[in-house]
């Protein structure tokens, strides 16, 4: 009986919340779960490799329902609270958020500023197989670079798992799915691929927490993810750590820029 | 690439915002100031108002430069259009860049409407310098993606 | 592929709702084409798409095809700037029909709301051209407001007519001051109009909400479910039965419909 | 049905030549940890050791992406374009599985069902199909428990079973598999008639059987199981997009001021938009619905109307899943269950 079994019993049998959304493990890699009764919080766990971002079912009303709830997540979790909170699509005192730190133990977060100095503290270190992919793009010419983002997108089967399994894509009418005027094709092809996937970018520009759910999400490993972190990486060192609201809905008169002439 | 280039007419679409660079090439025209004609002004309220997606559907359409000029920052009409605008376009430079679209092919510039002289040199420097870069035929190939598939035209 | 038809006339029927009336652009075409009331057809505005209607003009009426649609998204607003002379796409027939034949003799309960007369009006039109092997015709036809009733003039036309009774609704507020016709919703205008339902036929069409609250009024006057038709308005796109999306539990709308007896729905799940 | 063997170390020549008599061969290729059916030029780039591929290999006749025809529009009038004859090339499948290959018969079905689609029919018609017999299994994999099986010869025109460190039994099964073993004919012997195949097969043990499924799919339409399987679904496409039985398509256009084309692309029922009605309705709103739909239209309404399923048990839906959604452990669980 872990600990986190033992706290969601608890929580459950005495009623505070309705429903607990941690992990269990899956056929080959843990898969979200959602306990409503005590025996189902049996099969709960916490490990390295519960990565779902459990955040994303947090904007899904027919799955949240009116009640309180709770969430068993990881660091990313945590940090998608925030921003969500940030962007007021959540109702903080409908949820209780809890992660587990490496020996098991329980961690409950009643506050954001609770929530923020844990995620500061615990930044976990950037995955060395994208710093190493970010570098060899880098070091590619323009003409190469495009190359090889036209062949990798060119893969694409549009499934937008990545638009589903990202937290903060919430919006029930897509810009894929508008179709007057109809910004990006809605069928597989090289050029609209890459314009799906820059709009996604652009629409998480100093939104994104740098999960990686995107990349994983994707069944063709696409390197999305490559480039939600590079646009993580510009944003970080162009206007450094931006506290309130989003990079693009706030501007700074102080702005420097080299390219605007 | 040179020998073609002497009769390629670069086309070029440029995003002006209404209340200084479209008044500033208001001004050049009356100030009788020659400049190129291949640029298709396309006026906005606001620099705020352009949407990078059109950048890119501007590319789609067949352009091969693009010129995206407004007010100079804190003399906007709504105040702050141009500052979103300018992070947006810090954001969006980045993220072309690493996707290995050419931007050395848009040119972003304030343009205020007292200054008709320098919309004339932008035009001018941005057709001249696209006009070397010859035609963006890799961006068009892409956009081409469904004529692969042939029509019988009998 | 899609027939080539031409715009012959374009009619305005209310805000933002037009009636194209449609020829053949080639001839033998126009001549081999026939249709029953109740198929639908999937109109397409080149440049935006296609959609799906039905037909409108009823099959006894040679040489031109007619369709009302509401100017709602992209190819509807394709399909309203079109003038008259211009070509649009035309696939049908699509979809199964009403059986006209087994209803010879009976007494016939048209019950249709706001931009769902059209389908009747297949039918009506079709029944009026044989009027003597019908018994008693009831229309009764509900909108929201005065000048969201479609087809005004054939609505005078069939008031006039002795052997159809005609009963318009609109909804309550919609009416305006020189309205003569009934004030209320649609189920409820059909129950106080109370049609009786011995060997009668009751034909409902409209969104969702209507039917549902339509067939329990039917039921309430005695009409047993196999007398009882309606046409279902799902999302299509193929039209034959393909592209897996207008399906109501094993039935497809687009092939095993778009007409569906009242038996036949209670069988099928509650998924429309 | 001809039983023929071959060395191990000639399927590559034989390759060879079939490469150079075909104008498209399509084949697994290894690309990062993925493993993707990509057409090929030379025989090495085939990869032998991946169970199967993340998509299945339907887009070779059902393409992600497809003209129905071209129109033009000179003033008042528009011409229509039919699609060229040359798009339909010959194309060989080179390493298909028995659960891919059965595949195509569902959709062969759904092309051919009342109305006759001829673009998916001269693709299809076009395709031989080199299918290699499973030695080895993982997780996901269900093809006995739907009628499949890892030796399944059904709708391939050759199949490949590597006995052992040298020798494949080669069984001709369609005078396609025999112009392609002709291609190469001095590759191959006769085989003697004590080949045990099954031996070597991978063993997958049934979870359920399609009838169970579909006695039982009668009786659950608004039982609570829907949702609580689903909960955890996200509603992308990834499932149908990688299913080889998934029809589902949209039709788009793709318009360039006066001419342009009118284009198929996938689509899924997983979308939330798929049914939405102009007027907002949406008769299956919630991703319970969906999930539902996707389970009814494969175990009960396609056999009801085709008298097939739609389902190989080939798990690409299981892999391909971001929240693991195992469609095996649901499916069982709907066997087993007499939900009242």
């Amino acid at each position: 009986m872990t600990k986190i079994t033992e706290k969601a019993t608890s929580l459950l049998s005495e009623g505070t919340v309705k429903m607990i959304i941690g992990y269990e493990m899956g056929t080959e890699r843990p898969r979200p779960l959602f306990c409503h009764t005590a025996e189902e919080c049996e099969k709960l766990i916490m490990n390295a490799e519960c990565k779902n971002n459990l955040a994303v079912y947090l904007t899904k009303k027919e799955i949240i329902g009116e009640e309180k709830i709770a969430v068993i997540g990881n660091y990313y979790v945590v940090k998608t609270v925030i921003q969500l909170q940030r962007e007021n699509q959540i109702n903080l005192d409908n949820l209780m958020v809890m992660t587990a730190d490496e020996n098991g133990e329980v961690i409950t977060f009643t506050t954001i500023d609770e929530m923020k100095e844990y995620t500061d503290t615990h930044e976990p270190a950037p995955d060395p197989k994208m710093v190493a992919a970010l570098e060899k793009i880098d070091k590619m010419s323009r003409e190469e670079r495009w190359e090889y983002w036209k062949s990798e997108l060119s893969k694409c089967i549009r499934c937008y798992a990545c638009r589903a399994a990202c937290p903060l894509c919430y919006c029930n009418r897509c810009v894929t799915e508008v179709n007057c005027p109809q910004w990006i094709e809605p069928w597989a092809a090289p050029l609209s691929n890459m314009e799906w996937q820059i709009n996604r970018v652009m629409h998480m520009s100093g939104r994104c927490v740098g999960c990686g759910e995107c990349a994983a999400a994707c069944p063709l490993d696409l390197p999305i993810g490559l480039l939600c972190k590079k646009m993580g990486m510009d944003i970080k060192s162009t206007f450094g750590e931006w506290k309130d609201g989003n990079v693009l809905s706030t501007y700074n008169i102080g702005d420097k820029e080299n390219f605007i002439k | 690439m040179e020998e073609n280039n002497n009769n390629f007419e670069p086309r070029i679409i440029a995003f002006v915002c209404n209340w200084c660079t479209y008044a500033g090439a208001d001004l050049t025209g009356t100030s009788r100031i020659k400049y190129a004609s291949n640029v298709e002004i396309v006026r906005f309220p606001c620099t705020g108002r352009i949407d990078f997606m059109l950048l890119l559907k501007a590319f789609a359409g067949g352009s091969d430069g693009i010129i995206i000029s407004g007010c100079h920052p804190s003399d906007c009409h709504y105040t702050s259009g141009n500052f979103h605008a300018r992070r947006r376009w810090m954001v969006f430079r980045d993220m072309l860049d690493f996707m290995g679209i050419d931007i050395e092919r848009i040119r972003w510039s304030w343009v205020s409407a007292a200054e008709g002289a320098k919309w004339a040199d932008v035009v001018n420097d941005t057709v001249d310098k696209i006009r070397k870069m010859g035609p963006y035929t890799e961006y068009k190939k892409a956009a081409m993606f469904l004529e692969e598939e042939k029509i019988c035209h009998d | 592929m899609p027939y080539i038809m031409v715009v012959d006339k374009v009619t305005v029927e209310a805000l933002g709702v037009k009636t194209l009336r449609l020829r053949f652009q080639n001839e033998e075409e126009g001549n081999e084409f026939e249709f029953q009331a109740g198929n639908f057809a999937e109109y397409s505005a080149f440049g935006e798409g296609e959609c799906t209607f039905c037909i409108a003009s009823a099959p006894t009426r040679k040489g031109y095809v007619e369709c009302t649609f509401r100017k709602a998204g992209r190819v509807t607003s394709g399909l309203d700037r079109l003038e008259e002379g211009m070509t649009m796409g035309f696939r049908a027939p699509l979809g199964n029909n009403f059986p006209l034949e087994d209803w010879k003799g009976k007494n016939l309960v048209f019950v249709a709301g706001g931009i769902a007369l059209p389908p009747m009006r297949a039918v009506i039109d079709n029944v009026l051209d044989r009027r003597e092997e019908f018994g008693e015709v009831t229309i009764i036809y509900g909108a929201k407001t005065v000048n969201d009733l479609v087809y005004k003039e054939e609505l005078k036309e069939w008031e006039e007519r002795p052997d159809v009774n005609l009963f318009a609704t609109v909804d309550p507020g919609g009416e305006t001051p020189d309205w003569k016709g009934k004030v209320g919703f649609t189920p409820n205008v059909l129950g106080e109009v109370a049609p009786k339902s011995d060997n009668a036929i009751a034909i409902v069409c409209g969104p969702p909400i209507m039917i549902k609250f339509t067939f329990p009024v039917l039921e309430k006057l005695g009409f047993k479910d196999e007398n009882v038709y309606t046409t279902l308005e799902n999302r299509m796109k193929c039209g034959i039965g393909k592209c897996g999306r207008c399906n109501v539990g094993p039935m497809f709308v687009c092939k095993d419909g778009p007409v569906f007896c009242k038996t036949q729905l209670n069988e099928l799940p509650p998924e429309f | 049905m001809e039983e023929l063997i071959i060395k191990s170390s000639d399927i590559k020549t034989w390759l060879d030549q079939i490469i150079e008599h075909t104008p498209r061969v399509i084949a697994p290729v290894k690309q990062g940890e993925k493993v993707e059916f990509k057409s090929i030029k030379q025989s090495d780039d085939v990869d032998y050791e991946s169970q199967t591929t993340v998509s299945s290999v339907k887009a070779a006749a059902f393409p992600r992406t497809e003209t129905l025809f071209a129109y033009e529009k000179e003033g008042l009038n528009t011409k229509l374009y039919d699609v060229a004859k040359d798009n339909f090339v010959e194309t060989v499948i080179w390493r298909a599985r028995p659960c891919d290959v059965i595949g195509f018969k569902p959709l062969t079905s759904i092309f051919n069902w009342d109305y006759k689609d001829e673009l998916y029919n001269r693709r299809f018609e076009k395709i031989a199909i080199v299918t290699f017999a499973c030695n080895t299994a993982d997780k996901c994999c269900f093809c006995t428990s739907v009628g499949g099986g890892p030796g399944n010869t059904e709708g391939s025109d050759v199949m490949l079973t590597v006995l052992d460190k040298e020798n494949v039994l080669v069984e001709v099964l369609t005078e396609k598999g025999q112009k392609l073993v002709d291609l190469a004919k001095d590759l191959f012997e006769k085989a003697e008639q004590s080949i045990d195949k099954e031996a070597v097969l991978a063993k997958i043990p049934a979870k359920f059987t399609k009838e169970q499924i579909y006695k039982n799919l009668a009786k659950v339409f608004d039982n609570p199981v829907w949702k609580a399987q689903s909960e955890r679904c996200l509603g992308c496409g990834a499932c149908a997009f990688v299913c080889p039985t998934c029809a589902c398509f949209d039709i788009q256009e793709d318009a360039h001021g006066n001419h342009g084309r009118r284009v198929r692309c996938w689509d899924s029922c997983g979308f939330s938009l798929f049914t939405q009605h102009t007027s907002g309705h949406n008769p299956r709103p919630t991703q319970a619905t969906r999930w539902r739909q996707r389970i009814m239209h494969k175990f009960s309404y396609m056999p009801d109307r085709l008298n097939i399923y739609g389902c190989t048990g080939c798990g690409r839906c299981s892999r391909a899943c971001p929240v693991d959604m195992n469609i095996a452990e649901h499916l069982t669980s709907i066997a087993e269950s007499s939900h009242e």
